[in-house]
């Protein structure tokens, strides 16, 4: 397996904003290269069932993993990559998983929509949307209890502000003061619906009803979200309770790899837009070239350098093998 | 002229649309219901039709819309309610068991509920184990509930009209992996009335009832034993409840040898009930204990080989066919 | 049957601020008396089970009822006696069904948690916290799509600010634009536990966070209510939106007739203090008195004949038969 | 020395507090658990003496606080989640459905969900049909959860001493109507394993296999029995899931005739696979076709005398037993 991000798990220990930039370039990389695999592996009809890719989002997960130590806590979505990756975990074995392997995180049980991992407090992906939101705020609630310092981190799209239960915990949580962040990645999008026909009135207000403190942020850019993301997790690890922010950001692909053709519910053009002006990635290399943090070259280099390893990391998985059969009425109880 | 032939997805679309020409109150609201017409594109081109009036796309809300179903229902609408997977139920069963199922006996007989759920059942999908649930076991024990399992586009036609007619709350379950499957649905207006249990196929060594797409895989199987001069009869109940324990009795003392089929889990699910209910109404003339064939009692794996292992096949249950008959 | 409330079923009709607010006086009389009896059943072992009285509260479902028309639509709560009373449900009935007598108004079976009426558009009393709010909603998508002009209005304890599913279905109202009041009755108790613990943050940011207009009002105050109550409904009724109303009140028995030592939970002195100064239907009598609309003995004489109709509705009851056993397993399919 | 007794409600709070006492991960949370101890005043005096850092009151929020629950087992604790009524578990099925049964196995046997839902069942309290269902079938249909529906002050001691100590998701059903029943419950510390049925009285003409407080209908219709000569058995399987079944199967082919008993609504409900576990198991020693009894198919009505008529009772159960043994 592949340890190459074994060395700087939690950005805790990066001493310069150069090699901290520099570590947030590759992460976002990472992840975009990741995803680009996952879209082949559709296409090449590898992956068994459907993917939601996550790129054109990869400043969030980075912007706000980058702040968290190793042993905080995180929930993910259906569109889970990006924040898996931005946590800590490995290639290998997140393709092992999509490909139903027994070396998968999850022994190939979970799939795409369910890669979770304790070693890098992955509470797991959550294919109900707004399933975890419950399920952050109570690893917030043994944090508080346990007094381990841990903050957790609860990621959905804005989807999830449908869902009731969202409401009822950032109440809970308000009132006992834990040390969680709800993430609103606002993409735009609820499947194949825009959200200002889902989502009435104000989202920020949706929090701070509840008198917890909210913010926006340019979800493109991964340095402010990355500011906003320490403001609030270090206020929350010192005691001072639930925050919630509402990152702007956008999906380049379909809602899943199956996901083709959308003109129906948006343009192309909007597609292009976005790519050509807001990625993330594009951004970040500008700010690290003017600040004469890195040159072009070395920022390919760290193109190529991902590269090979999510061709490895595939090689990996495809070759792997199956889990047994008997494996399949294995881990129903512990 | 050849038959007409449709897939289970156009019959639904096609229930859908008849009913809603012929009844101006019922409307459709659900997750991705308008212009996507549902990620399974089973409702394209009703909001085309209808409008946005009559087809609305919700927020994810499922708890939400179910309730505002239910008041949408007893002030004189006939609303049906898309769950895009029957995973979600769990999210509704406030709304459609405390709710939908009570309304009517709570208010002495006034106020009624008539609405349509409508969701998916069924693994295979490699979708895991929060999108492959069969939960209709759940709602088929609770009072005050109608549900409705069609096998073919025929009969999901025609019961989907029924349900939507119906004066009580009816949740109806679409197998995903039956969509584009193809099948005779007649040109002429037709329903199917509930309770009503349909022989799939007669036969006198051994009766298998299935619901479901497990009416495929019992056809399925049915043909296996054929060639092994096994005569199956296969008895599809239709609906779990109003249930036609007669129909499922009669067969059941004709062979003498009975296999009941179903997607949900096998444990506390819905072959318990149809295995008990025969066993006791064929207990004279039984030859064998019920054989129960459910999903295997395991949240569903991702992994392929691993999920083909949870569910009953034309495989496993012609074998289990044979075994009963003391041919194998 | 009494037939007292008949001659004024909508409020519509009243002609003149005194005869408007006299009637709005007797309906709170209606609903103290009626309570009484309950409990008065309840403490003489007459009635199965427990109650949840709403004596205290009457300004708010009066205020609220008389800005409705008979065909507006209300859902109401396990204390939902008052609700019911004020959209015009006869007592005699309804103390039939809290005794379970074929006679009451769902022939026994639903019992005080559930009285329901059509023919007073009450789609019904609901035991679940919160249970209602999507019923009301869609009685108003109902209404709307088919132009009845309807109301409905949603009554719930503040108590019910903590299930997720109202959040879920003010989204909708909003989105919809949907015809229905969501009426808070914040009576400072969740059951045995203050509100201040279970409720963070800010009560209107709740609604209007989903950019529905949203008010407090002096829940003691009958005519504040129904004004407020006046605005919101009219301007729903003319396509304005669904609107959220605060009202601050307090009951004053215990949670159920049941609960009756409730010194862990708050004072004698608090529930005095509300009894002697915040009385509604006290405040009310000040006002009439004072505006000459009435003097104390013709308001007297409303407590007589209310209590006369009130003890005449519960000998009836009384004296009336229980369901047949046969009717036991009739009405759970329609 | 006579034997200690103890109420079912002490035996559910001395279970507790021993647990948290022995393990300061324990917590308990939900709706009025702290100062009030519950409607019930089941949990009187732990927050006197644990704190209010391990007894939370909760906003009545059902679906939040079982998820965070969830989460909190997950990441270290032990909670106990109370459900005031069983009816509301209704908005507790996406967190326990497909949450908390599922985390376990869907990350591969990686995450693990240590955490105790407390709720209850049972009618006749005249709360009607909101406040009044058995709705344990449905939890018992989904693996990854496990299922106590204990009977006695010792029983539900000692189970619920297990259940917080398992590594599994447990929920456990209290008959409210047991609180004050009273039984012995000896002082020294024990635990009760799941999947052990007990035979709660023993003997030879027919088999009453009963749950929770169906239990005590069947040990009192057992002593109508006796007196008309029928020697009864009594056998409370204590959890639904893991299922005892061989001790089930064992009475049935010994009496050679089974009536089953549970609160819950009788179709699609437990006694459907206690029954058809029995018919299978016990095929060829059975007289008589398995006798269920379960809730009528109604929503509970509030009336008295018609809830009355909903649930089994001890002349009921003794009546339906006569019928099978032939002396009616
Ligand atoms: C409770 C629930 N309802 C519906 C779905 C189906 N579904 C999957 S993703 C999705 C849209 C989610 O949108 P959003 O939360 O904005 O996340 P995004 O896909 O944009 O990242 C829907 C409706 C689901 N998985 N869970
Ligand atoms: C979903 C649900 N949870 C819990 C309960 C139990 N319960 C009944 S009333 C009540 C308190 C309600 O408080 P509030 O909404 O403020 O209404 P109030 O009693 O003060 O009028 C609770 C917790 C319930 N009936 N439904
Ligand atoms: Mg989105
Ligand atoms: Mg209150």
């Amino acid at each position: 397996m592949t340890t190459t991000t074994s060395k700087h798990d939690t950005g805790r220990e990066v001493s310069s904003a150069k090699e901290k930039w520099l570590r947030a370039y590759r992460q976002m990389v990472r992840i975009r290269l990741f995803e680009e695999q996952v879209n082949e592996l559709y296409t090449r009809a590898l992956m068994p069932g459907l993917a939601h890719l996550y790129s054109g989002e990869e400043a969030v997960a980075v912007g706000i993993c980058e702040a968290l130590r190793i042993d905080d806590y995180i929930t993910s979505t259906h569109r889970g990559h990006g924040h898996c990756l931005a946590k800590g975990a490995t290639p290998d074995r997140m393709f092992a998983e999509l490909l139903g392997k027994e070396a998968g995180y999850c022994r190939g049980k979970g799939g795409s929509m369910h890669i979770a991992d304790p070693a890098t407090g992955n509470l797991g992906a959550n294919a109900i949307v707004g399933g975890s939101v419950g399920i952050a705020t109570g690893a917030a609630f043994a944090a508080k209890r346990l007094g381990t310092g841990c903050v957790a981190v609860c990621f959905f799209g804005e989807g999830a502000l449908g869902q009731g239960s969202l409401y009822e915990v950032m109440n809970l949580a308000q009132l006992w003061k834990l040390p969680v962040i709800y993430v609103c990645e606002n993409n735009l999008y609820n499947e194949y619906t825009h959200y200002s026909e889902t989502t009435a009135g104000d989202i920020l207000g949706r929090a701070t009803a509840f008198g917890i403190e909210a913010a926006s942020v340019d979800g493109q850019d991964v340095r402010k979200v990355n500011d906003l993301a320490t403001r609030f997790i270090e206020r929350a690890r010192a005691g001072g309770g639930p925050a919630f922010v509402q990152a702007n950001t956008y999906r380049y692909s379909g809602h899943h790899v199956g996901d083709i053709n959308r003109e129906y519910y948006r343009s192309k053009q909007e597609e292009q837009q976005w790519k050509t002006e807001r990625d993330p990635i594009k951004l970040l290399s500008k700010w690290l070239i003017a600040e004469s943090y890195a040159d072009s070259a070395q920022l390919e280099g760290v193109h190529s350098d991902v590269h090979a390893e999510m061709e490895a990391a595939v090689k990996f998985a495809v070759a792997a093998p199956y889990p047994a059969p008997e494996e399949v009425d294995q881990d129903v109880y512990a | 002229m050849p038959e007409r032939e449709l897939t289970f997805a156009q019959a639904v679309r096609e229930a859908l649309s008849e009913e809603m020409r012929r009844d101006s109150r019922v409307c459709i609201f659900g997750e991705d219901v308008a212009e996507a017409g549902t990620p399974f594109k089973v409702l394209s081109g009703l909001v085309e039709e209808f409008g946005a009036e009559r087809v609305l796309d919700t927020p994810i809300s499922e708890a939400g819309f179910t309730g505002v179903g239910v008041g949408a229902a007893m002030a004189g609408l006939r609303p049906v309610v898309d769950i895009m997977f029957g995973d979600f139920l769990t999210l509704t069963m406030d709304q459609m068991v405390n709710q939908a199922a009570k309304v009517h006996y709570m208010s002495g007989g006034h106020w009624k509920v008539p609405m349509v759920m409508r969701t998916t059942l069924g693994a295979t999908r490699r979708s895991a184990a929060q999108h492959s649930q069969s939960l209709h076991a759940w709602f088929s024990h609770v009072p005050g509930l109608k549900v409705v399992l069609p096998s073919t586009p025929y009969d999901v036609k025609g019961l989907l009209k029924t349900a939507i007619r119906d004066e009580n709350p009816v949740i109806l379950f679409e197998d995903k992996m039956m969509y584009k499957m193809k099948g005779p649905v007649p040109e002429e207006e037709y329903t199917i009335p509930f309770g009503v249990a349909d022989v799939k196929r007669t036969g006198d060594d051994i009766t298998i009832v299935a619901t479901s797409s497990m009416v495929q895989v019992a056809l399925g199987a049915a043909t296996l034993l054929e060639k092994e001069g096994i005569s199956a009869e296969v008895v599809d109940p239709r609906t779990t409840w109003p249930l036609d324990e007669k129909t499922l009795i009669e067969s059941a003392r004709k062979t003498s040898r009975v296999i009941v089929v179903d997607e949900g889990y096998g444990r506390y699910g819905v072959t318990a009930e149809l295995a008990a209910v025969i066993a006791e109404g064929a207990f004279y003339d039984l030859d064998a204990p019920v054989k129960r064939m459910g999903a295997m009692h395991v949240p569903i794996p991702f992994s392929p080989p691993l999920e083909d292992l949870t569910v009953p096949t034309e495989q496993t249950v012609s074998e289990a066919a044979r075994q009963l008959c003391g041919k194998s």
